[in-house]
């Protein structure tokens, strides 16, 4: 009896199932409450459905997730960067003053913004890694650095002669159907770090050293080097939501950014990211900033008195957090 | 967009005034467009305020406006720049778009901006307060957000009305202390200790007015002169009982009443004049001790000048 | 099954099954217990053993069964409500605040005060204290339990339960990371709690410890009863591993191997921050190297010395004949081939929240990388299933949590990805805490076998037998020295009197 | 008070060296610093900041976040402000109202977090969104003027230099400190931090733990509020808007650990009186405004750096590959102890 158990388990040792399960059932969830929330409001919420509205949730979403991209990354590794929001609004600066004062064309500027966030990024890893301070405490004074750097060299001027052709990304629709750009470059972005975290030795290496520092390094993994990338990609990151939002703006205004922080948490924390590390959820990224953006929009559609809006945005938000937890625990999730 | 949109009906206009966030100031605006809607008899009429201080819950709000039917807006960017993006959207599907309160910056797509001319205001209250102090003394200027380029007109205005002084004035710079109460209140006070020779203040936003207002009626000193900003009650009781030379009223009711005017006009066809100014000043004053109990009724006087005025002056229909 | 007198029935858990996704742990077990009396609870890794004992606290709410406490039943809802009824318990995984003291860690849920609500800490250090001398734990009650090793914290998990003076025990694995020197006091503890009529549960899968101190015994196997409350006495060691594991032939005669080759890790005159002066030693190709000492002799501090995980004050490390300035484990992985099997398997050992498959594949995945970064799950898999099976991980998947494997499958993968990294040194640190009989001899086996294919091992241990019967040759550690180097006669009696007599 | 300096965490004591060499610094280079009305403003902030610090501090211990202090300072100032002025509520009677309310408010956060195993961090924020849109719902963003003159003068009071709302704050800080250390419920509540699971498993009262920091939480942030108003002589919609920085500068600079177990409590004053230097420190020196966010970013970053020397040692501060695990890991309130001399 014993034998032929064992070698039932060992058949189906090679079916990749298991925990697998369990994070698509949370994700389904997650799927079926922002799909309810699109139902009832098409239903209930004129104008939801118009193209115009349509059109700013989808790209308002877009960026709300590509700035929970970037903390989503470092929250792989079980640091956080509170500097997302600075790191956004300089490089932002730095595209539009690259565009208007020196006339360099879109596509290298964006790049050499993203070049600059990068390298901001790379800045916050050298001081996590040298100095052993805490990312929460290293990121809170740099971003005060860079946003403080930013606001002299640019005394808070804005840049607001932009190229259409980079306005475009964020203005026009595609194809006749209400959906910028924009959106398309956060779909290939998420697809990036889908087969990143899935399939490639770095995204393992993020995820191994943000679950158990400790063992990841004694397992021989190169800790620091990681840490630089993760923070990196997280600054890069940042740099491209900050010219997602210059294009959407119309505008490189030095107040891009200022209120990233907190919001930078809320897409990968529904998605089911782990905000001590290790885990997380590209795909539920992308729902988790949808589905804010889905709620807040129609919410306000819905004649939600506008001062109370925020005591319901509130409380759909828990509902929405609290039920898919439960269904994850109904799926069978361990405690 | 650009399929749904009003442009060029006969019929009266829906018009939404959309503030930058929840603030004082806006208050008057709210029974402003519910005049205006009886008065230009409206389709509909709405004043709805962002929950917080972000041009993202902005554009979602008059998107949702927009969606909903709304075909005019007064808005105050809550960032001048920033704000330039949806108001592209909102004009491209044709709808005629103000600022009011607060321009957004130009290039813009916005018709008209019906705001005070901060820059003349805050010139005006620098001068006022350096003449109190004798055209001599240390200055303070309490302000607000670095990133808001208003902040800088101010800056320069107060800077300006100090050159002229000459050097006997010395000016001190608090910017950024408009973020709330506290910090106004906390840096208008360190302030004050810190230059033991402060004679006067001007304050360009309204925290650090209240602050500064209640500073110096706790002090007790009268020898500081001082011109403010807006009319909040604090400010006002100050004012009247002399530890203020002065505040700036500004008009928001006039301003969210003669934007909706504009609004309707330019809904039922009417188009912007190519000589037409952007900006159009909707009235500033000192509201000196003697005027705090006449000053409403001037603006209201003021207001109704200005919008029996104004089709022929800037609307060619 | 013998018959027992109901009065003496303290404790008795009926049909118990509970099942947890993708396994059925335990499927209609029963266990009884009775008052002055020491049950052993065996059987293999994953045979539910502690789930058992997570359902009779509290922690687990069993699935069907029921238990009941002097013939009432009883549900616990919680950990606490289980202590409230009597049961005291050392579970297999630790359970101490690290930021607090020992003391405080031992006294944590009844904490003594003065007035009510505030702690007196001088009775807490004076109420733990006699705890920790009856487990031999010899250190001022006041140090910070982050600052133990594994072992202390064993003694302290086991002070804690003891303090409790419940007259239900529960023991889960308690001498599993502890030499033979504790395990002798705890014993004598447990006796004489016997002696007052406390009913104890033992969890081992040391079956000498078993016959030396249990009553009776209750035997599952993969989550059935297959012995239920059977008295000790009468029973032989073969017929317990037959209820075990359904045969008896596990302990077969480890077979020669080829004479050790060159020496590829020489250490010189090594000294330590940790405090270790003058050690020298070589280890050889082929060669398995055993190293003794009592908890807390500096045997981890010397092993994380060599492999660059604390510093090195002095004296040299030579690795196939060459200084070697090894950086950490990552050189040591990568330059000179040295992997190292922490004692510690939750915090350096594994990664809870992964799979199976990346906690095996971990140290191989720079040599998976396809086209830079790229990592193809299949030739993973390939590379991870043979150890897999050779070790006979029981997963129920690959994607399994690591997290929520038995602890002896726990410790196979932590063994794996060294296995898959194909190192040449590795340095083992209780290489089979908690793995039961059978694997623990195809561990023996295993590392017995890499040996002879010419890989140099290091095993540390504080299983005297387990050194006696794997090691060439055994280096004996004291307070940071080495005091003794004897060759391996593998004759118990006499290696075992060798080894205590450089100790004492 | 030898005690207190042996008991103090490297973190701590780096902090104040830094602080008295930064008070240092100002009397020396701004007389001003020192003048009675300088230090009685700054003080009163101070103390105010020091509450809603350890407010985070306290749900820092247990090992999760509260998003909502400020939410919870902004609502309590303005129920209390609106008991009093629009329906004449005594003045001890409407305060005790507000404070009641903050604890039940953190108390919810606490219960739910407990219930529904959703993140601390998000789910608070969602709660402050609720708190703060109950606050715009009733004051549609303009203040509750003209509280009673016995609230507002309070706010003014001064003994000296020193700040009467200071008292409250001392008189917290201190019943903080002997909760933490002295009561049974206070150990429990750094147990659960330190390991939830061993605290479950030891048969701790882990929501009672979680509800309680919560709770705390709550009532911090409302005497925050509470004493906000007073300073400011009315009931302010905007109170605790921007507390969410300050809240997490000081326990995290003063050395707490985000996983929990720790409450640096004398760390946390002296990162609040960093935090307090530094922003008295520009006004006095009257620093170009467009540099003060540059200074405020290098300043914290050079105290925590200083602090982190201290605590550590120069050497290994910038060590790149450490021996141990990072000391952010450990607890920073009970040092680990030296191996002992014997074993040289
Ligand atoms: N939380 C859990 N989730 C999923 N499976 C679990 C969980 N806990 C235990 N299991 C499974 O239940 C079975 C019994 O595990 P248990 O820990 O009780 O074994 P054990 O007899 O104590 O083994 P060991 O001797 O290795 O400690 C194993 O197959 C294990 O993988
Ligand atoms: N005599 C001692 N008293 C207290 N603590 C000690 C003592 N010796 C070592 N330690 C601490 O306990 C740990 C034990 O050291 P180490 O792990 O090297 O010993 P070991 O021989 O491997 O023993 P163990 O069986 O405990 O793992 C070290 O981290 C050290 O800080
Ligand atoms: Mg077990
Ligand atoms: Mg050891």
């Amino acid at each position: 009896m014993s034998a032929t158990r064992t070698v039932a388990v060992r058949t189906r040792l090679t079916e990749l199932r298991g925990t697998g399960l369990l994070r698509t059932l949370g994700l389904l969830a997650l799927l079926i409450i922002t799909a309810g929330f699109w139902i009832f409001f098409s239903a209930f919420a004129t104008g939801f459905t118009s193209d115009f509205n349509l059109f700013f949730l989808l790209r308002s979403a877009a960026i709300a997730v590509t700035i929970g991209f970037a903390q989503m990354v470092v929250l792989s590794i079980g640091d956080m960067n509170l500097s997302v929001g600075a790191i956004g609004g300089a490089t932002g600066m730095f595209a539009g003053w690259l565009m208007q004062v020196l006339g360099v064309p879109p596509a290298l500027a964006v790049l050499l913004a993203l070049a600059l966030g990068t390298s901001l990024g790379f800045g916050n890893a050298a001081l996590v890694v040298w100095t052993h301070l805490n990312s929460f405490i290293v990121t809170l004074a740099t971003a005060s650095l860079i946003t403080g750097g930013m606001l002299i060299l640019t005394r808070a001027r804005p840049f607001s002669n932009l190229p259409d052709s980079f306005l475009g990304i964020a203005q026009i629709e595609l194809g006749g159907v209400p959906v910028a750009p924009l959106v398309l470059i956060m779909l290939g972005v998420a697809l990036v770090l889908g087969l990143v975290y899935r399939s490639t030795s770095l995204g393992r290496e993020m995820l191994a050293i943000g679950a158990n520092r400790q063992a990841a390094r004694m397992s021989g993994l190169a800790v620091g080097r990681i840490v630089l990338v993760a923070h990196g990609l997280s600054g890069l990151l940042a740099a491209l939501a900050g010219a997602m939002s210059v294009a959407a703006n119309n505008t490189a205004s030095p107040g891009i950014g200022s209120d990233w922080v907190l919001a930078s948490f809320v897409a990968p924390a529904i998605g089911g990211t782990l905000l001590s590390g290790g885990l997380v959820s590209v795909s539920g990224t992308v729902l988790g900033g949808l589905l804010v953006a889905t709620i807040s929009s129609g919410l306000l559609l819905m004649n939600v008195s506008n001062f109370w809006l925020s005591v319901f945005l509130g409380a759909v938000l828990l509902l929405a957090v609290g039920l898919d937890r439960i269904t994850r625990t109904v799926g069978g999730a361990a405690s | 967009g650009g399929t749904q949109g009003g442009g060029g009906g006969t019929t009266a206009a829906s018009v939404a005034i959309v503030p930058g966030g929840p603030h004082p100031y806006f208050e008057p605006m709210r029974g402003a467009i519910a005049d205006a809607t009886t008065d230009f008899k409206l389709t509909k009429g709405s004043f709805e305020v962002p929950t917080d201080w972000k041009q993202d819950l902005q554009n979602q709000l008059l998107t949702s406006l927009a969606s909903k039917g709304y075909n005019g807006f007064g808005i105050f960017p809550t960032d001048g720049d920033a704000a330039n993006g949806i108001v592209s959207q909102l004009v491209s599907r044709g709808d005629p778009v103000v600022a009011v309160g607060g321009c957004v910056h130009e290039p813009t797509k916005t018709s008209f901006c019906l705001a005070t001319d901060v820059g003349a205001s805050a010139y005006t209250a620098a001068k006022t307060v350096i003449q109190a102090m004798g055209g001599k003394g240390v200055l303070l200027h309490g302000t607000g957000l670095l990133t808001d380029p208003n902040t800088q007109l101010r800056d320069q205005a107060v800077k300006k009305a100090v050159g002229e002084a000459g050097s006997s004035v010395t000016l001190i710079t608090l910017a950024d202390i408009d973020k709330d109460a506290q910090t106004a209140d906390t840096a208008i006070n360190q302030a004050l200790a810190a230059h033991k020779d402060i004679t006067g203040i001007v304050t360009t936003a309204y925290n650090p007015t209240v602050a500064a207002a209640k500073a110096l009626r706790t002090l007790g000193d009268k020898r500081i002169k001082m011109v403010g900003i807006d009319d909040d009650p604090t400010t006002l009781a100050a004012v009247k009982d002399g530890f203020l030379v002065g505040t700036m009223g500004q008009n928001p009711y006039g301003q969210a009443y003669i934007g909706a005017y504009a609004l309707d006009q330019m809904h039922r066809g009417c188009k912007k004049k190519s000589d037409a100014p952007y900006f159009i000043d909707s009235g500033t004053l000192l509201i000196s001790p003697d005027k705090t109990a006449t000053y409403a009724n001037d603006f209201k006087t003021l207001t109704k000048q200005i919008t029996d005025g104004f089709k022929a002056k800037y609307l060619s229909c | 099954m013998s018959t027992i007198a109901p009065a003496r029935v303290v404790l008795e858990a009926a049909g118990i099954r509970k099942q947890f996704p993708g396994v059925v742990a335990l499927d209609d077990v029963s266990l009884r217990l009775r008052s002055g009396e020491i049950q052993a609870l065996v059987g293999e890794n994953g045979a539910g053993k502690s789930t058992l004992i997570k359902i009779l606290t509290g922690v687990y709410q069993p699935d069907a069964g029921s238990v009941t406490i002097d013939g009432a039943p009883v549900r616990f809802g919680s950990a606490r409500d289980a202590l409230k009824a009597g049961i005291s318990v050392v579970h297999q995984e630790h359970n101490l605040i690290p930021q607090f003291t020992v003391a405080e860690n031992i006294l944590l849920e009844r904490i003594p005060t003065r007035l009510p609500q505030l702690v007196d800490y001088a009775a807490i250090y004076r109420e733990a204290r006699p705890w920790m001398k009856t487990v031999g734990l010899d250190m001022p009650a006041t140090r910070s339990v982050s600052a133990l090793s594994a072992a202390q914290m064993q003694l302290v998990e086991i002070a804690k339960a003891l303090s409790l003076q419940a007259r239900i025990l529960l023991l889960d694995e308690p001498t599993a990371a502890i030499t033979p020197h504790e395990t002798g006091y705890l014993f004598r503890v447990l006796r004489e709690l016997r002696a007052q009529g406390v009913a104890v549960v033992f969890v081992s899968h040391k079956l000498e410890e078993v016959f030396e101190l249990a009553d009776r015994v209750t035997v599952l196997r993969d989550g059935r009863n297959t012995a239920l409350d059977h008295e000790i006495k009468g029973l032989t060691q073969d017929q317990m591993v037959t209820y075990m594991i359904g045969r008896s032939d596990v302990l077969a005669q480890l077979p020669a191997r080829p004479a050790r080759g060159e020496p590829v890790l020489e250490v010189r005159d090594l000294a330590t921050e940790a405090g270790a002066r003058g050690i020298t030693f070589s280890l050889h190709r082929g060669e398995i190297l055993g190293l003794y000492g009592l908890v807390g002799a500096g045997r981890t501090e010397l092993a994380k010395a060599i492999i660059g995980e604390l510093k090195v004050t002095g004296g040299d490390v030579l690795v196939r004949g060459r200084s070697a300035r090894i950086r950490d484990l990552r050189d040591a992985l990568a330059r000179h081939r040295i992997g190292y099997v922490s004692e510690n398997r939750k915090e350096e050992g594994l990664i809870l929240l992964h799979s199976v498959l990346t906690n095996m594949s971990i140290t191989i995945w720079r040599r998976l990388r396809l086209f830079g970064q790229w990592i193809r799950r299949s030739s993973e898999t390939a590379a991870v299933m043979p150890l897999v099976k050779q070790l006979d991980v029981r997963a129920h998947s690959l994607a399994q949590q690591v997290g929520t494997l038995s602890g002896g499958n726990q410790q196979k993968v932590s063994l794996g990805k060294w296995l898959a990294a194909d190192v040449e040194i590795l340095i083992i640190d209780e290489p089979t805490i908690g793995i039961d009989i059978k694997t623990k001899n195809a561990l023996h086996e295993l590392i017995w076998n890499l040996a002879a294919n010419g890989k140099a091992i290091m095993v540390i241990s504080s299983d005297m037998p387990e050194i006696v019967r794997l090691a060439d040759r055994i280096l004996i550690m004291r307070n940071h020295r080495l005091v003794g180097d004897i060759s391996n006669s593998h004759d118990y009696e006499e290696v075992s009197a060798a080894i205590m007599s450089r100790l004492s | 008070m030898v005690a207190i300096w042996r008991r103090m965490s490297g973190v701590a004591l780096g902090l104040l060296i830094v602080d008295l060499a930064g008070a240092l610094l100002l009397t020396v280079v701004t007389p001003s610093f020192t003048s009675t009305y300088n230090l009685f403003i700054t003080g009163r902030d101070f103390s105010i900041l020091l509450l809603v610090a350890l407010a985070q501090m306290i749900v820092l211990a247990v090992g999760q976040m509260n998003l909502s202090i400020g939410a919870i300072g902004g609502l309590v100032a303005i129920v209390e402000s609106g008991l009093m002025v629009s329906y004449d509520t005594p003045v001890v009677i409407a305060i005790a109202c507000g404070l009641v309310l903050g604890a039940a408010c953190g108390a919810v956060n606490g219960l739910l977090i407990h219930w529904t195993k959703v993140n601390s961090f998000i789910l608070t924020l969602g709660t402050s969104y609720v708190f703060a849109g109950v606050n715009l719902g009733i004051t549609h963003a303009t203040p509750f003027y003209h509280i009673p003159g016995a609230v507002a003068s309070f706010g003014q009071a001064r003994i000296g230099a020193f700040p009467e709302i200071a008292i409250v704050t001392i008189v917290l800080a201190v019943a903080l400190a002997v909760f933490l250390r002295q009561t049974v419920l206070g150990r429990q509540l750094l147990a659960v931090g330190g390991n939830p699971v061993a605290a479950a498993l030891s048969g701790l009262p882990v929501r009672r733990v979680i509800v309680t920091a919560h709770g705390i939480s709550g009532f911090f942030g409302a005497v925050a509020g509470t004493l906000l108003m007073a300073q400011l002589g009315e009931g302010q919609p905007t109170i605790g808007v921007t507390w969410i920085l300050p809240s997490f500068a000081g326990p995290i600079i003063g050395g707490a650990v985000l996983a929990g177990g720790s409450a640096p409590l004398l760390g946390t004053v002296f990162a609040m009186v960093l935090v307090s230097l530094i922003s008295d420190g520009l006004i006095l020196v009257n620093a170009n405004p467009y540099w003060v966010q540059f200074f405020v970013g290098a300043l914290i970053l050079g105290g925590v750096l200083l602090g982190r020397v201290r605590a550590v040692g120069l050497r290994d501060v910038f060590r790149l590959k450490s021996t141990a695990p990072p000391v952010t890991d450990r607890p920073a309130e009970e040092p680990v102890p030296r191996r002992p001399a014997e074993q040289k």
